[in-house]
């Protein structure tokens, strides 16, 4: 056996408790890795859909459109006033409508420089039969039902129409509204599996090595001593799962948006992810070592407390 | 019988009717009285299974009597909180009958626990395992693996680790039963030492030639119950 | 010297320049001849390290020497296969220093262990093992883990298992370091009984008092050679 | 402590390597419950592939139709003379289509029974511009690239066109076979990963439990002894995690089927499953089970024989 020259040239392994070679680890690993996948994922789609939503909300939604068709008569200026008098039916219904601030008939000026590109300069409409438009404005953040109140519309004046892509709008929002909740549901059981994974690999680690744990409480270890050496390992492994989950979700998530774009066209573009998004999901493998770091420091306190 | 109650700081440790049992089973121990001071030096005897290692390990804070009060350096083991437990033991040095090294460490490892635990600078304590670990005639083994050394050489790195933190308070199992007769007085001149230098000393033993070598008294345990003996064969009852 | 040799099939054991390292490290034990003649009895005894255990492992076929050859009943431990070995290894009876009881079941089934292995009829099993245990004065925990079991009644489940298979080889390392001067006695006549009925017996100790008792020849490990020394104090260099 | 009255009487637990506590009991568990769930779903869409296959090859693709529209005349005997020539020229081709065994036109007669039930009795079909029919019969296991043959049909003659059902159906075979061999694929991943778990989980459960081996050894227990009992425990544990799967499979292969009836109709109902076919499904825990033991048994006899 070599002799030693200088004792404190010597590198030592303070590895008092040899969670390194666990067989927990790789469970726990892996376990980690498909969480933050799936939670990246879901989160991802979480805040797709709110940046659609809020894009929406904001310019799309505060207003509306009625529409009130024609009427083609011989006598122009019997079909003029026909119309006129459905428009104000509809307007008056309108205004008892909640939900609904203003209901402003946009008159013929109005008009005129609406479909100015498409008729050109000098023509006066009021000799053309085209439809006049009553513009809505509605209250913020107001929860209407636009199939129903399309449906009345209706009842009270059959040439009134609700502007129909606004109907699909309101449809398509609901749908993404379920999704979201759907997915937060998603994220939360996520997030609970992983914690009881953590707590359940924490726990059997724990009994693994109570021999050694043990003779560190007779040498004076207070229970933080030995909690931080597990949250430490349990951090660190949880890093490493993290890591590989967002290496698969990230171009997943490309995947996603680049199919739902081929699919919807225009919507889902809206449905982007800002700088703030992609931070906060970049930072779950940090995130996920953090929370499994607690769980496992809690776990082993709350165990040990049990011992004397 | 009762003159040295009043005079709670000298005992490092104090039984009143303290019993155990495991379980359900019948008590292992029952109504022991005793009361050790500072500075004083216990052989613990009886037969194989008479409950030496249990009524250690009350001493050494890992088990609470089922029933009667134990204090240990004044502290009610019953009432006080984990940290403070903690804070307890490390003035307490364990010599295990069954070593309870760890096994993965170096012998250099085992025998620094104590210290790193107490949060002393690396450098002292390299300095002073690396000193103990010699003088128990280590020096070969100190990087070695505990799960490699001979039954002899991991009991040395044992009583290393215990008596590493000069601790207020030695108890050692059956600390002499795997070493040769060249090294075993060797230790036992070391309990001997530090007890001269204050610290209280009980030894659990089934040896003979130590007890009859050295003449401290002998706590001996028999029908559950305790009994001190002195060197001059003088049989005391109650050992309060 | 070679007057032996001839005459194989006295020998349990034969070692014939015989070495054994543990990793790069140096020869622990070298150069060592040895034959145990059937029905013989002997002590092993040497320093604290002197590498004991490492003879007795090669002996219960847990080790194979770095170099020269060991027989054990005749086979050479080199070139036996495994299954063969572990026959081989039903004939051997080992009381290991550390004891190495499987913790987690009763003595009991720890005892019952060698029997199961070799298929013995359940019913024969209980009655042999109950009567063993009772012997070694276990009655009452039976059927308790070995893991609350204490040191000296650990040390006897030890023993009980490692006699249970009445085996024609018996090691025992260090086997009664941790029982009581009452019990002591007790299992080293039954190793002399045991012997009595043809078992070869080999015991590794450091007790003077054990080896002064019994008037055995003594294989004794200094300088990692081996020397025995009879009870007459006639000293032989070479033990062939 | 009680007197114990009658050794015999007393229950002894066998245990003696304490494999019910491991760690990676329930990491196998999960991992095969997994597995046996993708490879029972998979293995059902295998098995219904073949199905619908066989059913195929054996009823329909065994023979082909030729259509050749009529020529549209005002003279009727012009018209009936110049469909022929068309007839011919097809007929000629065909005969030259290597996998084609033969082609038969179908005479005036046979044509006026297949029209029956639409057109009456007492027409002849002289008289009416219909289309005429080749019958062509297949080499059995032909391999024919129909959309080349419907090309070159095309080509000969405008007025000859292969069955279109015939041609979707073929490419759809096509699909399906890829689609098959995707899923043995995907099954054998199935396989070799779970075996790679069953590994890994019994080599972290030897060295868990080496002492108990070691100690086994010493007393003369031969490798067989010890891999038995591995081997028991990794087999029970695996029929519970193999059962934990296929109940949930089994709905699941319920749900894909009705969804699939659904989508397309009267074509994937011939992807039923036989009775062997769910019986082979259903014993997948026993099959996994014992897949499992003796993938533990062989890993526990390698890793012995390296020991002493
Ligand atoms: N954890 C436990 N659970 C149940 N019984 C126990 C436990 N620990 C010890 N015992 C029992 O208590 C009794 C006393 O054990 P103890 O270890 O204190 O004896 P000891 O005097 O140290 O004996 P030895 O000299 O053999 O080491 C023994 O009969 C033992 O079986
Ligand atoms: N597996 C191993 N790897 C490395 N070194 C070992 C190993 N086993 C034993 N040794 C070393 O070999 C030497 C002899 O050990 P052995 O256990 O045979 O001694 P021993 O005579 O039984 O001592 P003791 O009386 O203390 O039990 C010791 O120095 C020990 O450190
Ligand atoms: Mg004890
Ligand atoms: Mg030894």
């Amino acid at each position: 056996m070599k002799k030693i020259s200088n004792i404190h040239d010597i590198k030592f392994s303070k590895d008092e408790i040899p969670l390194k070679s666990d067989s927990s680890n790789l469970f726990l690993e892996v376990m980690i890795s498909i969480s933050v996948f799936l939670f990246s994922v879901t989160l991802a789609g979480v805040l797709a859909i709110n940046s659609m939503l809020s894009n929406w909300s904001d310019s799309i939604l505060g207003a509306l459109t009625v529409q009130i068709m024609p009427v083609n008569n011989v006598n122009k200026e019997k079909s003029i006033e026909e119309t006129l008098i459905h428009q104000n039916k509809a307007l008056e219904f309108l205004k008892t409508v909640d939900g609904i601030e203003k209901a402003t008939p946009l008159d013929d000026k109005q008009l005129q420089r609406l479909l100015r590109p498409w008729l050109g300069d000098g023509i006066d409409i009021k000799d053309l039969p085209i439809p006049r438009l009553i513009d809505v404005k509605l209250v913020p953040h107001a929860q209407i039902d636009f199939m129903a109140l399309a449906e009345k519309l209706a009842e009270i004046s059959p040439l009134a129409s609700l502007d129909s892509h606004k109907l699909w709008l309101s449809k398509l929002i609901q749908f993404a509204d379920g999704l979201k909740n759907l997915a937060l549901v998603a994220l939360f059981l996520v997030l609970s599996i992983s914690a009881g994974g953590i707590i359940y690999a924490t726990k059997s680690s724990l009994g693994l090595h109570k021999q050694v744990i043990s003779i560190l409480h007779i040498m004076g270890a207070k229970d933080a001593y030995i909690a931080k050496q597990f949250a430490r390992r349990t951090g660190y492994i949880s890093f490493l799962g993290g890591l590989v989950g967002i290496a698969f979700a990230v171009p997943t998530i490309f995947a996603i948006a680049k199919l739902s774009e081929k699919i919807e066209g225009g919507i889902i573009t809206e449905a982007s992810l800002s700088w703030l998004s992609w931070s906060s999901i970049l930072s779950l493998p940090l995130f996920s070592a953090i929370v499994a770091m607690m769980t496992a420091y809690v776990t082993v306190k709350k165990t040990l407390e049990k011992m004397m | 019988m009762q003159k040295n109650t009043g005079n709670k700081l000298a005992s490092i440790i104090e039984m009143q009717n303290v019993g155990i049992r495991y379980g359900h089973g019948p008590e292992i121990l029952s109504d022991i009285k005793l009361s050790l001071k500072k500075g004083s030096f216990h052989f613990l005897t009886g037969k194989s299974g008479a409950g030496k290692t249990s009524l250690l390990s009350m001493m050494y804070l890992s088990q609470k009597p089922s029933r009667g009060t134990v204090k240990v350096f004044d502290h009610n083991v019953n009432f006080a909180n984990r940290d403070s437990l903690a804070m307890l033991r490390r003035k307490i040095g364990v010599v295990f009958q069954d070593f309870r090294l760890i096994e993965h460490l170096t012998a250099f490892e085992n025998a620094a626990l104590p210290l790193r635990i107490m949060g002393m600078e690396e450098k002292e304590v390299k300095q002073r395992v690396k000193e103990m670990l010699e003088w128990v005639e280590l020096d070969k083994n100190m990087f070695a693996q505990v799960s490699t050394l001979s039954g002899g050489e991991k009991q040395r790195v044992a009583i290393a680790r215990a008596v590493i933190s000069r601790p207020e308070l030695l108890l050692a199992d059956e600390p002499t039963g795997n070493v040769d007769n060249y090294i075993a007085p060797k230790l036992m001149n070391l309990f001997v030492e530090l007890n001269k230098l204050g610290t209280t000393v009980v030894i659990a033993t089934h040896s003979e030639k130590i007890i009859s070598d050295f003449s401290y008294p002998r706590l001996n345990l028999e029908n559950k119950n305790l009994r001190i003996y002195y060197p001059n064969d003088k049989i005391e009852m109650d050992t309060i």
